[in-house]
């Protein structure tokens, strides 16, 4: 490197803000592919502002996006930045307080107008007070922007429009990440004058470091050691969407998805129906009603049926799924959890629909529930739901979060031929059939499809008798029923691998968590545990059945802590299922855990604080 | 049984095992065993057939069905058959409903069936009331009628059934009576052929609940005055010997004329019914046709072709195919930017 | 009594069954009349059969009707009837096992013929066989009602219809009631010939039993010490549904009732439909949700709003649940419990939608649930669900059950005076209005409503801002309103009376019940305390808020029992709750508890089994 | 504000303050200028206008306008709102709603709220797509549409509004436009005034996910010859000077005649529009005009007078206690057989 010197950093969060029109997602997402071929650990979080667009340059309309990158292991995107690019104040209120204090903060010195002040609701300028708090670097960005594309034929709003171009090659040059990648990207997105603009700007911004007074170093973030292997980013929507596909390829079955679009659940129904070409069959029904029956259907029909939603549209599937347990079909429904409770914040995180998943049905109605932990494992996570309800003839319920959904991290891209390959089998024997005749093991009973000779027979939801399904009031039959269905539920514990503890497996404290705080959890425990905590981590997939070695291990703990984002409900579920006094951590904020709030409740928990 | 056995299918190979569990004089057994009998003739192997419903007196139908069946949930029937058939469009998909299941409950989903084209036959069993609740008033019920939860008389408008599937955008729209077994079976024939989603409503007796609502057309004689029997291409005309009368629809408004034996009603400016007209203005016309003004008419109301849901998903793939190839899924999981990590 | 010597009998339960044609429900119905005027306690229970009729004289057209009555209080109609009246073969097959060994089985002779046993599903003629295990009398009812009336103008077909007027007498007589009020019940109902005709067979019966040589005695069962006062017999749909109008006279506003017609929950909105001189607006509407969302709106606009419905349709008015515990509008939910899952058993007995009450809304979304425990109890927890959801400004569940809503049993007619008289008082004070402002005791907010000059304002399900209600995404706000309305709920339990336990307050066992089970639990243990075990009962009308006396009840005694017909709802809310290794009975056949098995498990766990 | 006051009602009486979130450009915000402007003229106390609406961007509407408002769930507000009106009919109530909202998920309420003919004014904005949630296809957008959820383009035919509301047996429908503001508030005026449930369809741009869509009948040039403006008791005519033309309907079937300029339509058979017949067969033959071979109908197609859900409702209520007096709750309790157990 020429000129000026750099200095070595283990880790960096930094937060792009600016106007929906700003282009921060994409910025970011540039940046994070930069990030990545640099070889650095990361991960990333956008932050979308509610719903529908706010007029430009409003609190409403601030759209961010944060990433954390590092040359250790890292797994959440920071608790807070170590610095903000503000594209303008709107985005800098939103945004500043949560910079770590002293962090930079880089604004655009061509945004602060008094009207810009006022969109923002700033009475006054905020930079002076600015300065003291933070490193505040003020570059006169739209300016330089300009000046950088003058001669060329450009409506000034087009030109303006690329800036976020500049800024995006400065922090290149701030944090040496390699240029290329992007403007690869740029050639093939764009020709002719706008092509020659925006790779302009991007490297114009990037000689601006170099030249300019405002940084006297830039930064230099190591390699991490990964495992060795193929990687891309992934965010936990799209994970999802090729979980489905490749449950399709593995199982050697079209894949039904019925749904109604709902934030934050939306973008798999439209990621999985660009795959058309993999047999995929999607279905945009009337409500979430509709989506579920239709999957239900489709299923009876011999798919491989899924059902994607968020928590007011899961609600309402609830008495459809009541039938698929009563007829004992596969078919898999995703809940992306979302804040509520009725539409609360649809656009922010929570993981409060557990209990709703396991009890949201009349009567006793069992369903295996398994939530992934991170992005990249939605999934695994899907591939084997499928497994599961095809296994066990049963509907079964993932639950993802708006956290998983929408950040990405590296994800190291598996070897299709490692992937469980289970082609579906159909019952085609017409001896000896009977529609609720089980499988010994397992309790399953056959998957006979319309248009088998001689399996023709007649499914619904009143109360069944044993082995012929027929419609039975009798008593004793009833109760046998319902007990082999909940048997056959509780049987699945048996497949599943045995616990994996982060840390002792017995000692002073013992976290437990589920589903999308995985990352935040394991962080904060890890990090006491550097710091000589007796603390161990464990992560749940399965929320039922429990795990048969869980309730030995939360024995061994002398005390147990669950953070959630609800008010306790995984907690409610290990009292009541084995009398340990389990501690809760409820967050409802609708913002995930920070490791550091986290770390003073465990250490508070320890006497160490 | 296999394809090449079912030229010997008979009204008893659609028999199933269960005894029947309608009341005494129910319309629902006629129905039944109509459709016993038209099943044989439809060149469907019977493990291809599926007969769908939701909850009602008459959603029990499929399990007396011997051929695939799914008993549902209350009005959602549409929609699981809309899952079977998209997913499976060699199977031949009925669906059966009632008054309440759907036009109450199932409202929506019958409406976006209907419009979707999904190539079902659905057989809505209008008997004006909730049989298997014990009788409360349905959305098909007339105005005032006195129920156990309307004791002082039903306030709400009734729907047709008919005028609510054209203004869904129905192909196919049809009407037959429970006991006129040679118009119901050729109704169900018409239906079956039809490509796409035919709406079928079987004017159906309660006896226990809402007996003889429809005895003008289930008898005979009263029929003649009573109901306007829909024939392709021929005059809407009805009324017996010295009482014919004919519709004539003006600036779309129909009016009665009565017509002097014998003489042709055209010249009178009597409409003639055709079922194929690209507007469904014609056939909504007839259907705005209420007792006791005007007569029922029965038929076919409206027939046209327009490609189905399940026919444009299947195209959708098949070119979708054609355009990237057989799905790999190896390459679409290294598709867009990635990076090695070296050992 | 002239003639045959009498016999003194402590308590009897008698069932009839015939065909669904038979008038079952009507003779039960007598026979409750007049044995409630002959002064013992009692308590009866319909058996219907399925939802559609069947075809006459088979086993699934059965009807029955089962009253027990005797001289000691008695809370059930009995485990099983000592005597049968079956009016031909399908009846006596469906019921015969169920009476005790050695009982009475009475049957109409005229109607044993092949046909009729075919119809029956018997192979043979089941009399000689019965004679061994009963004491069977045969009576040629068809022939005698036939002969006494003669001389009557009657159509067979009519006369015959009749014949259940003459085994009413013969009851009558063979256990001293009196015939007065079904004469003048009969003189109301009917004229000329089928009046005649009716009377002189009730007439007939009587005297038939004076002088047959069949009956060598006659019993009496003498008055049993009962309260003072007027009675009725009531069931728990009708109770419920004069509980509904009971509150808008005692809290002085229009009721507005909506409703979907559900089994067992239909009878409710027949009940209420007619009562509109009180002002009672009832909305048949096209679904469950639209009847909730109606309801909801009633409320926002200041009525009295309630549903009533079961299971499937519970489950569908949870998501329109959920926006009114976010509107916090005063709303109450009756789900008349049904078996399940799915459409299950609609006629049958379950309580098993518990923690669908709790939990069916997606996120924390909390709402009181109150159950009822006898028939006459529904109209006293509708009066109580009003005035908790109208002073707390929150939606409330009541958790009923079919037992419950067809059973009957006598009902000591409150004094409209000495009913609670809360008249709703709305907010009209412009003056320093917020619609989240809330009441420092209770945390209500007012209820504003529609119409009151100054206090326009606007409310939905986006998460809301602290006492404005205005949307708010702000994280700590939401937090806190999520806490607020936890806390609302939580509060109510400082109104809650202190818990009542039958028998000693500690000891070694405890039975906790709720809901319909109470006749049965309760009986059970005061037999096993009456026998000297060191057992005591609890019964729960407030599910949530749990009562806070109830943890230090629990922790008193060395076991927990709870019995429920379910597979361990409420246990799991007390395990989780107290951490007390409650011990769950479970029963999902559809029917209700009976007292000897309740009897036989108390029993076998103080080891006297 | 009280009664005496409400004479003073202007155009900020009626606006919020919160502001506005609607993305620049979009066809709301002209809604909600003029419903802000004829609120004042209706002679109604502020404080008795109540606005419920669904979930869409639309459907934020209520939080805008400053009177009592309900923000409630997705499809639901004529539940919600049916239940407000039949509580309190001196209220009046308006449903804002979308294409989405009314008719993906709500068409069954929508459905049976017009055909129990609730006194409500519904005003469906139909931008042909789902805003809120960032653009999907809804009910009423054109086959083929591409979008999100739809890749290779949508395959289900689209529901019309209008035909839709008739089916359901509406009283009163209309189309209007967002952006003509005359028009936009006679509609409302009409809307207001009718007794029963007003149904109004307001095509309404979506700049950001269905830019244009309306464009034809939006841009004032353009819709000389794509709309057929209706006036009642005036020919169905359209077409700028050269170019006359009119609708004609034969037998329930419309045609396009073209007219020599200045000639009398009606000797051509050209139709002559009226709001009110009694059968809705005549504005169903409007409804089924559709683009490009028919101008888009914009206007008043029916409004015919039928009591009210909450009057008759209102009417049992009264007739009972006439009968039965006021009720008397210790009489009811006391009713039927009872016994007294002495002391
Ligand atoms: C969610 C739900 N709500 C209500 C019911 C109760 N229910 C069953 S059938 C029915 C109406 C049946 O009427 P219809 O469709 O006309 O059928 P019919 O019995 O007249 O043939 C109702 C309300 C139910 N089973 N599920
Ligand atoms: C139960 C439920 N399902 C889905 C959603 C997500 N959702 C919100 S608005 C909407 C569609 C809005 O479309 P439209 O009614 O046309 O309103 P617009 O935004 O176009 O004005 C959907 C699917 C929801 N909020 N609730
Ligand atoms: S109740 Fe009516 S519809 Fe139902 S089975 Fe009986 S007769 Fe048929
Ligand atoms: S998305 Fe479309 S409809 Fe929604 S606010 Fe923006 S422009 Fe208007
Ligand atoms: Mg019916
Ligand atoms: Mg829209």
């Amino acid at each position: 490197m020429p000129g000026k010197p750099t200095e070595q950093v283990e880790r960096v969060a930094i937060r792009f803000a600016g106007d929906s029109g700003d282009g921060m997602q994409l910025t970011g997402t540039k940046f994070t592919e930069a990030t990545a071929m640099a070889g650095n650990d990361l991960s990333t979080l956008p932050d979308f502002p509610a719903e529908i667009r706010a007029p430009a340059g409003t609190l409403a309309g601030v759209s961010g996006f944060q990433i954390h990158f590092s040359s250790q292991e890292i797994r959440t995107p920071a608790d807070q930045p170590d610095v903000l690019v503000a594209f303008n104040p709107a985005a800098l209120r939103a945004n500043v307080d949560d910079v770590i204090p002293g962090g930079m903060v880089i604004v655009n010195s061509d945004a602060f107008n008094t009207k810009s002040l006022q969109r923002a609701d700033y009475d006054g300028d905020p930079r002076p007070d600015l300065r003291r708090r933070f490193q505040l670097v003020e570059i006169p960005l739209t300016r330089l922007n300009r000046a950088a594309l003058k001669d060329l034929q450009l409506s000034q709003r087009d030109a303006d429009r690329s800036k976020n171009f500049f800024a995006l090659g400065l922090m290149y040059w701030l944090y040496q990440r390699p240029m290329e990648p992007t403007l690869r990207w740029l050639a093939g997105r764009f020709k002719g004058d706008l092509l020659e603009a925006n790779s302009r700007v991007l490297k114009a911004g990037h000689a601006f470091g170099e030249t300019t007074e405002l940084f006297p170093v830039s930064f230099v973030v190591p390699r991490a050691k990964i495992a060795p292997g193929v990687y891309r980013n992934i965010t936990g929507n799209t994970a999802l969407a090729w979980g489905i596909v490749a449950a399709s390829v593995q199982m050697q079955q079209p894949v039904f998805l019925g749904a109604y679009p709902i934030t934050p659940a939306s973008d798999v129904l439209h990621e999985v129906a660009r795959y058309r070409h993999f047999g995929v069959k999607t279905f945009q029904a009337e409500d979430e009603i509709a989506a579920m029956s239709a999957a239900i259907g489709a299923a009876f029909a011999g798919m491989l049926a899924v059902c994607t939603t968020s928590g007011p549209g899961f609600v309402l599937k609830q008495e459809a799924l009541g039938l698929a347990v009563m007829a004992e079909l596969p078919v898999v429904v995703v809940d992306i959890q979302r804040a509520g409770p009725s539409t609360g914040m649809p656009t922010k995180i929570e993981q409060a629909d557990l209990l709703l998943a396991l009890y949201g049905r009349n009567s006793d109605s069992p369903v295996p529930v398994l939530a992934p932990s991170t992005p990249g494992d939605c999934f695994f996570t899907m591939l084997e739901a499928f497994s599961l309800a095809v296994k066990h003839m049963t509907p079964v319920i993932v639950l993802s979060d708006t956290y998983l959904a929408n950040s990405s991290e590296p994800w190291r891209i598996p070897e299709v031929e490692a992937l469980p390959r289970q082609p579906v089998e159909f019952r085609t024997e017409a001896e000896g059939f009977a529609p609720y005749a089980r499988d010994p093991e397992t309790l399953a009973r056959p998957w006979a499809i319309p248009g088998t000779p001689g399996l023709e027979h007649r499914i619904g939801g009143l109360s069944k008798q044993d082995v012929t399904g027929n419609v039975s009031y009798d008593p004793r039959n009833n109760q046998r029923m319902i007990e082999l269905r909940t048997e056959k539920v509780a049987r699945i514990a048996r497949d599943l691998p045995p616990l994996e503890i982060e840390g002792t497996d017995g000692g002073e404290l013992l976290v437990v968590g589920w589903g999308g705080t995985y990352g935040a959890i394991r962080s904060a425990v890890d990090e006491a545990r550097a710091d000589g905590s007796a603390v161990s981590s464990l992560h749940l997939r399965y929320l039922n059945p429990l795990p048969s070695d869980l309730g030995g291990i939360l024995g061994r703990f002398e005390r147990v802590l669950v953070p959630e984002l609800n008010q306790g409900q995984l907690s409610r579920l290990l009292r009541a299922e084995y009398l340990v006094n389990v501690e809760s951590l409820s967050k409802v904020t609708g913002q995930p855990f920070q490791i550091a709030e986290l770390r003073a409740h465990i250490d508070s928990m320890l006497g160490k604080a | 049984m296999t394809m090449a056995e079912q030229g010997a299918l008979t009204r008893n190979d659609f028999v199933s095992d269960q005894d029947v569990r309608w009341c005494p004089g129910c319309g629902d057994y006629s129905v039944l065993a109509n459709v016993q009998r038209v099943m044989p003739e439809l060149g469907v192997p019977r493990e291809n057939f599926v007969f769908v419903s939701g909850i009602g007196c008459s959603s029990r139908f499929p399990y007396y069905m011997n051929t695939y069946g799914f008993h549902t949930i209350h009005g959602r029937a549409p929609a699981f058959a809309t899952g079977i058939k998209a997913s499976r469009p060699e199977l031949s998909v009925w669906v059966v409903t009632g008054d309440g299941d759907g036009l109450s409950i199932g409202g929506n989903h019958l409406l976006h069936t209907i419009r979707r084209n999904v190539d079902l036959q659905i057989l809505l069993f209008n008997n004006r009331v909730y049989g298997l609740t014990k009788g409360q008033y349905s959305p098909t019920s007339r105005l005032g009628m006195k129920t156990k939860s309307t004791p002082d008389g039903a306030i709400d408008h009734p729907i047709d059934p008919i005028a609510f599937a054209l203004g869904a955008g129905a192909t196919f729209v049809a009407r037959t009576i429970d006991v006129d077994a040679p118009h119901l079976q050729e109704t169900l024939r018409r239906a079956f052929h039809h490509p796409g989603t035919a709406f079928v409503e079987i004017l159906q007796n309660c006896p226990v609940y809402n007996d003889d609502e429809w005895i003008e057309v289930e008898d005979r004689k009263s029929r003649v005055e009573a109901a306007l029997v829909l024939h392709d291409g021929e005059p809407l005309a009805f009324g017996g010997k010295g009482k014919r009368q004919g519709i004539r629809i003006q600036d779309g408004v129909p009016s009665v004329v009565s017509l002097a034996n014998g003489e042709d009603p055209t010249a009178e400016g009597v409409a003639v019914h055709h079922e194929r007209y690209e507007t469904p203005a014609y056939a909504f016309a007839l259907a705005s046709l209420q007792r006791p003004a005007y007569p029922i008419p029965i038929g076919v109301f409206r027939a046209v072709e327009r490609p189905t849901y399940e026919a444009l998903l299947e195209q959708q793939v098949e070119s979708a195919v054609g355009k990237h190839g057989r799905g790999d899924l190896d390459a679409l999981l290294r598709s867009g930017d990635t990076w090695t990590v070296e050992p």
